[in-house]
């Protein structure tokens, strides 16, 4: 039996820019009530595509078509006529605007006497963020929002006005397991409902359970179509290029020296006094829902947010830092989360991103402030080795790496140095499959050399492979100490949600 | 009211002990009906062309030509009296010249990309450079009609004429801002861009008028100001910029994000107007005038940055 | 004929100056010069590089107005060598300059002091309007400090160091708060401009407050400020230096030097005019 | 060469442009080595402050207190020579006028957070109004040392001493911001704030440092213009702000971040000063000149902004 139009249907895209082709020659058709999953490395072309769709860049070929009508969508507008909803990739919100005007930008407004009606716009993003985030502040600048409070805020906008066609690029890189599940309850009413759904993401468990069908794309070509009992993770990596190996967990080692320990330290967002102790080539997971106070205990270290209280010490000796410019003289190194906006320098050459903060190191002599460019330049190259970097000059911009490479970049700042502390946020948020397993080998390549390494993620399985320990996270107190031999990914989850969301 | 709060109203805590002090300090003439009244129509010109630097600032641009806009546009309605045109045709002239010169700007900010410091003060020059060649250099005071000089003089109901010209620019100017979908749209440019960009908002269009709104605003500005003094000289409208700008980001320092509004802006405004006047009242020294003016606006905005917890 | 003249100033925002270099421009048309004006709008750095460029570019002669030579002395200087011959108007004598035409300032400043003083008779309160950055306006405020010394029967109850651009407006606006602070009937008798526009100013200040009683007198023969006497108005005198005739002056001379003629005298004066109601034949009464 | 390519330099392309247009328009003398003499000393004190302007523009600020600031240390150094002091304790006593300007400035803007817009224009307020003290409002030229102007004037080796100094400066600024540790983390601050903090820079020193520097360049650029002219009013400097501002914005246009940068700035102070230099030998009248200038400056940044995709 033949089945009904699609409700999208794109064929034969393709789109440069430049000298690299984002896309080439990519077809991919949707149904109403489908949820299509879209997958492939960084750099493979899934952001482009979901960027034609929404109309924010033109193809160089190729066509469109909604529910059987070709359709020309040269600006948002377009999009949005076509009953297209989009959460870009880190989509931007408007700071100080709260939820109900971020909501309507774009939006026609309802209006009363010529004015913009806010009241009528308030309850129609009360209704629907009502049944998707009941506790979703929505008259709070979005500024004041953590990361998962934001990602609803996004999703309320684009379920606003009954959109036919939801698209979403790497919804919940930010989330941890236990959100990603909220989220994903939310889409699968959607769903259910009729909505045809694009789904992009690194997470491939996730395509699996949410998806009927998937797509790969390599370099920009589709190289693989799955749906039904085919659709599995394994298929999708296999089709990316890359083996289904199972992941290589740390090593069980017996702990040697503490390196770090914190005694009863209140800071920022910690709401009790955090006790905790590191030991060299130690891997301590920090595990918990997003606002759960991981950041500020690592920013507390670092000397970036100020300790209230409490005692550390680094190698048995005393320690309280002022600023991060201690840290780093003590041998502390630190991977802050959210690369594009607290870790990179987008306009600037990878030499200076990775041998910035130790600069110091490569002077042409004592006294004179001036780095030796040789030994500089010999440094990055190292550095880029060990952390695997894949660059074509030293020169190149920061911003035309591809994610992963770019989180590389900002590891091998401290890869030229024996340090005794890493600090990781997040340290492979939003990095694809092969690239994060790689980022992994270096974090226990750097355990491996005696840091004791303390690593702050969202993600699960992260947590489970990395960590020798992993502490849980809820409300900004520790819940949980589960050593390596106990932990299950239930036994995490229960541990961190047994209470809700931080409300506001 | 807790301390934070206290910081946070710090610039508008620190205009209000201004004004107690030159009260005391003059018993009977600051605060007198009369002085209200001067001071009033002294910051009405300032306030207008604030006024569209905040427009402009809030869209995240400069506008630099804003004082040469003024003089020009006071220019042409004055070189139109000069040769015997009357009002209905001098002033929509004079208004439209300062709308052309900011839809200039916002071309070619917006279309081409230019900074807009470096697109208005190139507009600027070249307004300025039309304004000298129109004036021929000259004062122009000739055949200027009473009612025109009504616009910049008198009083309505014991309110002076140019305060209701600036009430009424800025009231307007915050409800278009705050309550329309115009204002919603350029705040979300200012606020987020991209984000502006990929809710499909015509952003381009908007930064375009916004210019043309803050080229107009100039103008009546520099109208209202012919008004006032009955004579136009080309470079009239000139002082008006860094003030203008001052009262601007003293303004910010009332907002938790530094964004520019109208309040702060009017605020910034009357803490300006208000020091020289009442130092002139007191008969402080130029030179002790000037650099009290610079430490008395340090002391307004630090009041309120104290009070903010390290970045 | 056939000469290229260049004229230089920073200060062709100025009305007086306008004056000047426009009557230069009518006289040089008679005699067949091609004149180019440069305006450097108030900067005296950019003016000095006027200087080095029009000498470079070869002018048979250089006329600076509104500006003491010696503010340039190093420009000047080597225009001289390149033998080119400058004039200055309404400048200062200078080793450097062929001729100075000007009207004495400190005369500007004594005419018009002694016929406010005169009016006041030799009793009474002043508010003072000046702009000392100006090196001929400083003069004419050096008349007005000897003055006082000598009559000691006059005070002064305010000052005001006026803004350019934006003359009027900043005293006006500095005029209606020093009302303000004298409030009391003949608590100020005068206003003592050091140039017609503050004293339009002070006039429109006047006119708001609807003060009477105070008397206004500039320097410069600005022609509102000729109209605002005429209507009899509280602007009561100017002193008319005599702009186009210094112009005309500097023109003339020039020619003498084009002929390859030796001029008589380093330094020359225009006539200076007082002009009151009386000049003007109207009467207020 | 692509069309990109060309579109790339557009701005400098657009210079030399103007360089043939004069050339060619007047033989012999727009061309000449006495005109390029001139040239570089007419730029030299504009070069410098936009110097300034560059380097407090890289990590993301703005000093509007330059020319005030040059015009302070000018008088400094005069009154004191009328005072009967000799350079020995007058220049050094007027840099650091400059530097102790600038240091309040950066303070005022890294450790109080005050947007550096309101507190330079504040602080350039201070300063004026010290400099008018300073100075009684009258010129000054009293005493001058023949060493002193010689510092401004004439020539080693055939190139202006004035000159020296300027290529001196920015070649030693590029340096430094390209070469050296403190370079490196100004152009981390300017780059991304937040994250030069959170790799340990030191950043409100560094920004301290950065606005003591441009005080200090805007004092040497006053001492070059009073040597160069002999004489010192207490406003002379300050219409230096707009035009430094200028050339650091059209030498962005070079960069393809829009970056500032010591060469695109020295390319800005050279097409407006050619611009104004090429006008006079040609004589061009006073209003069309300065609209000229407009018009020119911005087809030069526009040649520049045709080539770029939109965004
Ligand atoms: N505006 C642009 N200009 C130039 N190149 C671009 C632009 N946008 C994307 N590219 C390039 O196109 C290619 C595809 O990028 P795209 O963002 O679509 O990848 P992606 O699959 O979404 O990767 P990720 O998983 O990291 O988000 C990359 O090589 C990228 O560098
Ligand atoms: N609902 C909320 N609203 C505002 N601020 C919040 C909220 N929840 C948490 N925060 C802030 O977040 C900080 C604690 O979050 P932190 O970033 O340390 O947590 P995290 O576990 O690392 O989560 P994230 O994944 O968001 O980084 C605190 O400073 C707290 O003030
Ligand atoms: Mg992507
Ligand atoms: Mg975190």
């Amino acid at each position: 039996m033949p089945r009904p139009d699609p409700v999208l249907a794109l064929e034969g895209l393709g789109k440069s820019f430049g000298a690299t082709h984002a896309l080439r020659d990519v077809s991919l058709t949707l149904h109403s009530g489908e949820a299509h999953g879209l997958v492939g490395h960084n750099g493979a072309g899934k952001s482009t595509l979901i960027k034609i769709v929404a109309g924010v860049h033109q193809p160089d070929i190729g066509t469109i078509s909604v529910q059987g009508v070709r359709v020309d969508i040269n600006a948002p507008v377009d999009a949005y006529n076509a009953g297209i909803r989009v959460i870009h990739q880190d989509a931007p919100l408007v700071g100080d605007f709260d939820t109900v005007d971020n909501c309507y930008l774009g939006r026609p407004y309802p209006r009363r006497w010529g004015m913009v009606d806010k009241s009528a716009m308030r309850a129609a993003v009360a209704a629907i963020a009502k049944e998707i985030a009941p506790d979703l502040p929505i008259d709070r600048a979005v500024a004041l929002l953590n990361t998962s409070q934001r990602q609803f805020v996004r999703l309320v906008r684009a379920l606003l006005d009954n959109g036919r066609i939801l698209v979403l690029d790497e919804p919940t890189a930010a989330l941890s397991a236990e959100e990603s599940q909220r989220f994903f309850d939310v889409l699968e009413k959607v769903r259910a409902r009729g909505t045809a759904i694009v789904l992009v993401t690194h997470r491939l468990d996730e395509i699996a359970a949410v998806c009927s069908r998937a797509t790969v794309l390599v370099d920009g070509a589709v190289s693989g179509r799955f749906e039904g009992s085919d659709l599995t993770a394994g298929a999708l990596v296999s089709a990316m290029g890359g083996s289904e190996s199972p992941e290589a967990k740390t090593p069980d080692r017996t702990p040697t020296s503490t390196v770090l320990e914190l005694g009863q330290i209140k800071a920022g967002g910690l709401a009790a006094p955090t006790s905790l102790s590191l030991q060299s080539g130690e891997i301590v997971a920090l595990y918990g829902l997003v606002g759960s106070g991981r950041s500020d205990l690592l920013n507390a270290i670092w000397g970036s947010e100020k300790l209230a209280s409490g005692t550390m010490t680094i190698e048995g000796t005393p320690y309280r830092p002022r600023s991060p410019i201690d840290a780093v003289r003590r041998g502390v190194s630190y991977v802050p989360s959210d690369r594009h906006r607290t870790g990179l320098f987008e306009n600037k050459s990878l030499l200076f991103n990775a041998t910035l903060p130790l600069l110091r190191r490569f002077r042409m002599a004592d006294w004179l402030p001036v780095p030796n460019r040789q030994r500089e330049r010999k440094a990055f190259v190292d550095a880029a080795r060990s952390v695997g970097l894949v660059y074509h000059s030293a020169d190149q911009l920061a911003r035309t790496l591809s994610g992963g490479n770019q989180q590389k970049l900002i590891f091998s700042r401290w890869a030229h140095r024996r340090s005794k502390v890493m600090l990781l946020d997040e340290p492979t948020e939003g990095v694809d499959i092969v690239a994060k397993a790689a980022l992994r080998k270096i974090i226990r390549d750097m355990a491996k050399d005696g840091n004791g390494v303390l690593v702050s993620t969202s993600d699960r399985d992260e947590a489970l492979a990395l960590g020798d320990r992993i502490l849980v996270f809820r409300l900004g107190t520790i819940v949980a100490d589960i050593p390596r031999s106990q932990v299950t990914p239930t036994a995490l989850s229960t541990a961190a949600q047994s209470m809700e969301i931080v409300a506001a | 009211m807790t301390l934070t709060t206290l910081y946070r109203y710090g610039t508008l805590i620190a205009f209000f002990l201004l004004c107690l002090g030159f009260a005391l300090a003059s018993p009977g003439v600051f605060a007198s009906q009369a002085n209200v009244v001067n001071l009033l129509q002294q910051v009405a010109t300032l306030a207008i062309v604030a006024t569209a630097a905040t427009m402009v600032m809030t869209i995240g641009e400069f506008d630099l030509s804003v004082g040469f806009v003024a003089s020009l546009s006071a220019v042409i309605c004055f070189v139109l009296f000069a040769g015997g045109y009357d009002m209905t045709l001098a002033i929509p002239l004079a208004l439209l010249g300062g709308m052309v010169s900011g839809t200039l700007n916002g071309v070619m900010v917006s279309r081409f990309g230019v900074p807009s410091f470096v697109a208005t003060l190139a507009v600027g020059t070249i307004v300025s450079g039309l304004a000298f060649g129109l004036s021929g250099g000259a004062s122009l005071f000739q055949n200027v009609p009473d009612a025109f000089k009504a616009l910049g003089r008198g009083a309505i109901l014991g309110v002076p004429v140019l305060a209701l010209w600036f009430i009424a620019v800025m009231a307007g100017t915050a409800l278009v801002l705050a309550r329309t979908e115009f204002g919603r749209r350029v705040q979300a440019i200012g606020g987020n861009v991209v984000a502006a960009r990929l809710a499909g908002l015509p952003v381009m269009r908007d930064v375009i008028v916004t210019f043309a709104i803050a080229g107009g605003l100039s103008a009546l500005a520099g109208l209202l100001l012919a008004a006032r003094l009955g004579s136009v000289q080309h470079t009239m409208g000139e002082p008006l910029l860094l003030p203008a700008y001052a009262a601007v980001f003293i303004g910010t320092t009332m907002s938790p994000t530094g964004a520019p509004s109208v309040g702060g802006t009017l605020l910034g405004v009357l803490i300006t107007g208000v020091l020289v006047n009442g130092m002139t009242i007191m008969g402080v020294e130029p030179f002790v005038q000037r650099m009290m003016t610079g430490v008395i606006i340090l002391v307004a905005v630090l009041l309120r940055h104290f009070g903010r917890r390290d970045p | 004929a056939g000469e290229r003249v260049a004229v230089v100033t920073p200060y062709l925002s100025a009305i007086a100056t306008a004056e000047m270099v426009e009557s230069f421009q009518q006289r040089a048309a008679d005699y067949d010069w091609t004149v180019e004006v440069f305006d450097t709008a108030g900067d005296i750095g950019a003016m000095a590089s006027r200087i080095e460029d029009v000498t470079t570019s070869g002018v048979d002669a250089i006329v600076i107005v509104s500006i003491d030579p010696a503010q340039l002395q190093d420009q000047v200087d080597r225009a001289a060598d390149a033998n080119i011959p400058i004039i200055a108007i309404d400048g200062s004598l200078n080793e450097a300059v062929a001729l100075n035409v000007t009207s004495d300032n400190y005369v500007l400043g004594q005419t018009m002091t002694d016929y406010l003083f005169d009016q006041l008779g030799g009793e009474g309160s002043i508010v003072r309007l000046f702009h000392s950055a100006h090196p001929g306006v400083r003069q004419r405020e050096i008349a007005l400090d000897d003055a006082l010394e000598a009559y000691p029967g006059i005070s002064e109850v305010a000052q005001h160091y006026v803004q350019v651009p934006g003359q009027i407006d900043d005293s006006r606006s500095a005029m209606d708060s020093i009302l303000l602070a004298n409030q009391h009937e003949g608590a100020i008798d005068a206003v003592w401009a050091a140039w017609d526009e503050p004293g339009i100013g002070a006039q429109l200040a006047l006119e708001a407050a609807g003060r009477d009683g105070i008397i206004i007198a500039g320097i410069d023969g600005n022609p509102q400020a000729i109209e605002l006497i005429e209507s009899c108005t509280s602007f009561v005198a100017t002193v008319r230096q005599g702009f186009s005739e210094m112009a005309e002056i500097a023109a003339e001379e020039l020619q003498q030097i084009f002929d390859g003629a030796e001029l008589a005298e380093p330094e020359r004066y225009a006539p200076v005019e007082l002009i009151t109601r009386d000049s003007l034949g109207v009467s207020c009464d």
